[in-house]
């Protein structure tokens, strides 16, 4: 019972991981950009809510649906402000340019909203259980998970049932071709890094009830949502679900009958291991050296 | 590292390779050979696999089946700085320079194979470094007079018009002082001016240093006009193998041609 | 003949014309003077300033000029400080090296040696690996001393810390600030002249070459698994080394301090102050030190403006500090007299 | 061309910036001028510790307050706050230039043992006066540097022994777990429950450690249901606690946990909800809600920097740190020097401050405070449990 107890919280909190790593990955498999300030979006957003929520007193449907919109847009701007300007850069020059940003969003944070831990007033309760086969779920986790899986059953119709889509799809694989066909390709780009965005907001929305908010709440699942795309394959939607999930059990699974210290560590030595023998992790497409 | 080719054995042998992506196959049973000193020509439509060749001789990639010798040793399998080192150099369809390094550097770099100063000399800037490095200018300074590049010695390459950086391209490869130059599409992009530039030095490089060259389906004229020996691929198999006269003539090679277009011989493949 | 010797002699010089050797004796005294100028806690800020610019002179090679990217760099440099400490407790201990002149320089070099090890084991998967994949290897590598130092109190004192005997030179003791400021920037300028001594050879050459075109360079005769390991051995001495000075300077150390923000400061270093050349490392180390040491006044707004230059550098600047610097001085060449 | 205008005043903003690097002025006798008392500190106002940093910003508002009603002995108090990010080089460099380029007479508090270790020979050195270093006590005690250092802070490891016992004793629970921080901080619990069930012939049933970036505790709180612990000591951040607090609630039976001081937060009500409800928790000096004296400081420092109120805890700590300072101060009287100050700090005799109570130094006495009081949380609210619990002095 204790090992499926793991499992389970393994899964609850993995699905969360998959949820920031998504954006992750629809942002690099469009535009191949590895936006560092991917959990400082999420975090900037969840501030908002918070706020939204308690200052504002906005009802928590309203909240959410601000909150969503503004990561849109805080995602898009991004976009045009500093990244546009930047595209040229290198792999490098953009990890740099999206770490500064994150830098700037977690000190703004901090000027705004103060360092302090929030609370996010959230409807569902984590002290609300139903047993199942022995095992202790509460309303939480429930709610997350349905969550988690609609956000992801959503992305795939956007990505493989629309017009938008397949724009997308379209300029990941060549996009001065996209940009001869007609496809606005900025456009494209601002797009995606808008619902990269909302797919953080989403995550942080979900994490908020668990890690509280916090200038610094973002930081560990961001880099497990990050070791999750890598795991799965960068350039794969499915691959990351996977890549997350298996990351969520099998650190709990450690956690729960070796050792609680290497925890986190054990995520990164399991990725690396894997890359060792499929470089381009899980489902990613093998990188061809083109002559 | 350089071995002798003792007497008039073939210098490369290609026999019986195939390559496959996936279930796709890119080269199908090829078998090819190049004499010491000779300057042959592999033609074909667009997607013959005459680079997938090009790229399983010098080691990019691994052939699924068949052996490929160099000298009498077997190459494939070997890395391919090691198959450089050897002595097979090549140029690329698309310019492959290392575009942020000056002409002299680009140079440079093809006389690696012939630094004997270690990374410590090269730390330190030792006197071995230093005797090495001068003697590798000097080689290279022969090469930029030969090539007419001493203008643009200090430009970075990337800031060259293109024709320039096919020629670097084409200098670089000849500091490795291979005993086998494979160029793959050397005047594609060129003027016609150019171009008889590049026949000229093509000729001199085969001529004078005795290189054997092998030119990757290019201008057909061209071709024609300097190769001894030409083979044909299509899709992946060898079609012909004869002296330009012959091949011309071969009805598979005009038959594999017309699948694009009647054989024009202005017209690149 | 000579005469064509010479000029490629000239050529290959680091140091060409008088007002390049001027301006360097004129930089050199006043590194020199500094320390007897100001107050020693901004001696103590421009000690750190130099162990930045060693590892950012180290990372540059790997990442400027290799184009391998390492988001664990404070893994090596943890790796260093922690050797080199151990090194000199050993040897203090012992009082066997001590007698030779002092474990000093060789603690240096065995925090460098150390983490040399370590850069190659980190290498050897970066043969394989690409961009953003080789990122999180390093990245991870970086969370795993942290998370290993943290839980190894054998090592590194746990979360005690540990405390650095002061250096000596036999029985003199280099404790205090000045001293430790001619060590470090005696490395630094040490360190800098091999880094350029590489970077004009076939070495530097090679590592070039791989990152403009890896294919390229194979074909014409560079062992990639080679130079993509030495590269990777190479930055992570250099960060060893600085590892073993941030000891020295610090007299302390704890596993907290070798933070993934550290990585990424790193990072932005070599980039605001422009890839794939010396000056432009140190120019940017020496940037973002004073301004993370000198903006404590700033408070809680330094991550704003941090981040801020780092874009503002790469939005405007893409070449960074350094490229800017070699435009404004084409600039006044060409001013109309 | 507009472009690169853009470009040349972006440059000239680094520049400024860069020489920002303010020349600070010189010192006389070091932070005491005639008109001015100088007092310094080093803390967390960004990176992943500022939380912490309140404890320097309620001082500052209390220091504001003393200075409107006129300062001590007709000197105003500067207090400058450096920020460190709770990165060790950046504390060092940060106290040096309090000391040799501000001049401070005095260093108030420091957060977190890394930067506390880091700092503390220099500061010893120097002979510079330290207030109360929010860290545990091992490095003070038997220390023979400690002439200028005053504490005010428990003893994390006492602490724990008076939770333990009080788990045992009073509560009557047999198997004890505790979950712990991963450092000086959670490693001072852990010893301390270890120590005090082994006094009394036990053991702890689990003793988990967490990391400080872990975002989701609930494998320790599974790690704890299967010891069938059935009371939890918790060494942990206010986040980390509630994080705790709210995955142990799961458990079936859900454990008592008792937590250390430092989640004696109101946050810890708001952020682990009905999973806070009973938690007991210890603390050193009064709640809001049971004295006027520290309801009136509170008062006093929201009513200066409102943006306390979501750390009013923490606030309020900082506070303590300075309070014995401002004592020592007023009974040194107007010609104070660094020797009178400690004469006059070695006279504080069981002095009950504004937030402290029974506070004692003493020649060969640094350790000013040596009691806590239990109390238990019922809906967000403190219920004192116990009365002052006294632990021994050991510096």
């Amino acid at each position: 019972m204790f090992f499926w107890q793991l499992v389970l919280s393994g899964l609850s909190i993995g699905s969360l991981y998959a949820v920031v790593g998504l954006g992750i990955v629809l942002l690099y498999r469009t535009s191949r950009v590895l936006n560092f300030a991917h959990g400082d979006l999420a975090m900037v957003t969840t501030m908002i809510a918070y706020s939204l929520l308690t200052s504002a007193g906005v009802v928590f449907a309203g909240s959410v649906a601000l909150t969503l919109l503004a990561a849109f847009a805080l995602g898009s701007l991004f976009y045009f402000i500093v990244i546009r300007p930047v595209k040229e850069a290198t792999l490098l020059g953009q990890i740099i340019t999206t770490a500064g940003f994150a830098l700037v969003l977690g000190g703004a944070a901090v000027v705004i909203w103060g360092a302090g831990t929030k609370a996010l007033p959230f409807p569902l309760s984590r002290f609300r259980f139903y047993d199942v086969f022995g095992l202790r779920i509460d309303q939480l986790t429930i709610g997350s998970f349905i969550v988690s899986v609609i956000t992801m059953l959503l992305l795939y119709l956007l990505v493989q049932k629309t017009k938008f889509g397949l724009a997308m799809r379209a300029v990941s694989q060549n996009d001065a071709a996209a940009r001869v066909l007609g496809i606005p390709v900025r456009r494209v780009y601002a797009v995606t890094w808008g619902v990269s965005a909302v797919l953080g907001a989403i995550g942080g929305l979900l994490l908020a009830p668990v890690t509280f908010v916090s200038p610094t709440m973002m930081f560990d699942p961001f880099l497990k949502g990050f070791a999750a795309a890598v795991l799965g394959g960068l350039d794969s939607l499915p691959g990351v679900i996977i890549g997350g999930v298996i990351l969520g059990v099998v650190e709990n699974v450690f956690g729960g009958y070796v050792s609680t210290a290497f925890k986190s560590t054990v995520a990164f030595v399991m990725i690396i291991a894997v890359l060792l023998v499929r470089p381009e992790g899980l489902l990613g497409r093998k990188f061809q050296r083109r002559v | 590292m350089r071995e002798n080719h003792g007497g008039a054995g073939p210098l490369l042998e290609v026999r019986n390779v195939s390559l496959q992506f996936g279930g796709i196959a890119a080269l199908t049973d090829v078998n090819l050979t190049v004499h010491p000193g000779e300057l042959m020509s592999v033609i074909g439509p667009n997607g013959a696999g005459k680079t997938s060749l090009f790229n399983c001789i010098t080691g990019l990639y691994r052939p699924t089946a068949g052996d490929i010798f160099f000298g009498g040793r077997r190459i494939n399998g070997l890395t391919a700085d090691r198959i450089a080192a050897l002595g097979i150099a090549r140029t690329f369809q698309n310019i492959e320079l290392f575009s942020h390094m000056t002409t002299l550097d680009n140079l440079l770099l093809g006389r690696h194979l012939h630094m004997r100063a270690g990374f410590f000399d090269a730390a330190f800037a030792t006197r071995r470094w230093w005797r090495n490095e001068v003697a590798q200018r000097r080689r290279v300074e022969e090469i930029m007079d030969m090539l007419d590049l001493q203008s643009v010695r200090h430009r970075r390459v990337a800031s060259l018009p293109y024709g320039m950086q096919k020629l670097v391209e084409v200098g670089r490869a000849l500091a490795t002082e291979p005993r086998l130059l494979l160029l793959d599409e050397p005047s594609a992009g060129m003027t016609e001016e150019e171009k008889a530039d590049l026949v000229f030095t093509i000729r001199d490089v085969q001529e004078e240093l005795g290189i054997a060259v092998v030119l990757g389906g290019d201008d057909l004229r061209m071709v024609m006009e300097i190769s001894q020996r030409i083979v044909v691929l299509d899709r992946g198999r060898v079609i012909a193998d004869d002296v330009p006269a012959v091949v011309q003539k071969d009805p598979k090679v005009i038959e594999a041609y017309l699948g694009e277009e009647a054989m024009d011989p202005a017209r690149g493949a | 003949m000579t005469q064509l010797i010479q000029r490629y002699e000239e050529e290959m010089a680091l140091v060409r014309g008088g007002a390049a050797w001027t301006g360097l004796v004129l930089l050199l005294g006043a590194l020199a003077a500094l320390p007897w100028l100001l107050p020693g806690y901004y001696v103590y800020i421009l000690n750190f300033v130099g162990i930045n610019v060693i590892v950012a002179i180290g990372l540059n090679l790997l990442v400027g000029y290799t184009g391998q990217i390492s988001l664990g760099h404070v893994g090596f440099v943890a790796i260093g400080a922690y050797a080199a400490t151990h090194f000199i407790r050993a040897t203090e201990a012992s009082g066997v090296v001590a007698a030779l002149g002092g474990p000093f320089w060789m603690a240096v070099f065995i925090g460098g040696a150390a983490a040399a090890v370590f850069g190659v084991l980190v290498g050897l998967p970066a043969i394989r690996l690409e961009g953003p994949y080789l990122t999180i290897v390093t990245l991870g590598f970086g969370l795993a001393v942290q998370q290993i130092l943290i839980n190894w109190p054998a090592v590194s004192g746990g979360r005690i810390g540990m405390f650095v005997p002061q250096p000596a030179l036999g029985s003199f003791v280099l404790g205090s600030d000045r001293s430790l400021y001619y060590l470090v920037w005696t490395v630094v300028i040490g360190m800098s002249l091999v880094a350029f001594n590489l970077t004009r050879s076939h070495v530097g050459r090679a590592f070039i070459a791989i990152r403009d075109s890896d294919i390229a360079a194979e074909v014409t005769g560079v062992n990639l698994k080679y130079y993509k390991t030495l590269a990777f051995a190479v930055s992570a001495f250099y960060a060893g080394a600085a590892g073993a000075l941030l000891a020295y300077v610090m007299q302390y150390l704890e596993p907290t301090m070798f933070n993934l923000y550290e990585s990424i400061y790193y990072l932005a270093m070599v980039v605001v102050g422009g890839l794939g050349t010396i000056p432009g490392a140190m120019f940017g180390a020496v940037l973002l030190t004073l301004l993370q040491y000198g903006l404590s006044h700033a408070q809680e707004y330094l991550p704003v403006i941090y981040g801020g230059i780092v874009i503002l550098v790469m939005a405007l600047e893409p070449m960074g500090l350094y490229g800017r610097w070699l435009k404004i001085k084409l600039w006044m060449k060409t001013w109309p007299m | 061309m507009r472009l690169k205008v853009r470009a040349y005043v972006g440059w000239l903003l680094v520049t400024v910036m860069a020489l920002g690097v303010a020349l600070p002025a010189a010192a006389q006798e070091r932070g005491i001028t005639p008109t001015e008392i100088i007092l310094g500190t080093s803390a967390p106002l960004s990176g992943p510790a500022a939380p912490w940093g309140a404890t320097a910003r309620g001082a500052e508002a209390y220091i504001q307050y003393i200075n409107e009603q006129g300062g001590i002995h007709g000197r105003t108090i500067r207090f400058v706050i450096l920020d460190d990010a709770y990165q060790p080089p950046r504390a060092v460099q940060n106290v040096r230039a309090l000391v040799e380029g501000t001049g401070v007479f005095a260093l108030v508090g420091m957060i977190g043992s890394a930067n506390a270790a880091a700092t503390r020979d220099y500061i010893f050195r120097n002979e510079v006066v330290w207030m109360t270093p929010a860290v545990e006590s091992d490095p003070w005690i038997g220390n023979p540097n400690i002439r200028y250092l005053f504490v005010t802070y428990p003893n994390y490891y006492q602490e724990a022994k008076v939770l333990t016992r009080y788990a045992v004793e009073e509560l009557g629970l047999r198997r004890i777990a505790v979950i712990y921080q991963n450092d000086q901080y959670g490693d001072n619990g852990r010893r301390g429950v270890i120590d005090a069930l082994a006094e009394m012939g036990m053991e702890p049933v689990a003793a988990v450690p967490y990391e400080l970036t872990d975002a989701d505790l609930s494998v320790q709180a599974l790690l704890i249901g299967q010891a069938q612990a059935d009371a939890v000591i918790l060494y942990a951040t206010p986040t980390h606690g509630a994080m705790a607090a709210a995955a142990l609630a799961q458990l079936n039976p859900k454990p008592q946990i008792l937590s250390s001081f430092t989640l004696a937060d109101p946050i810890m009500a708001a952020l682990a909800g009905e999973a806070w409800n009973g938690v007991i928790v210890p603390s050193y000096f009064p709640y809001p809600d049971h004295d006027e004296k520290v309801a009136r400081v509170l008062e006093i420092i929201l009513e200066r920097n409102p943006d306390l109120a979501q750390m009013s805890f923490n606030a309020l700590a900082g506070v303590t740190f300075l309070e014995p300072l401002l004592e020592g101060l007023r009974r040194a009287g107007p010609d104070v020097t660094k020797e009178s100050f400690v004469a006059a700090m070695e006279s504080i005799q069981d002095w009950d401050g504004e937030l402290l109570r029974g506070i004692s130094f003493g020649p060969g006495r640094r350790q000013g405070l040596n009691r806590i009081f239990l109390a238990r949380m019922v809906n967000g609210k403190p219920e004192p449990l116990t009365d002052w619990i006294v632990y021994p002095v050991e510096f």
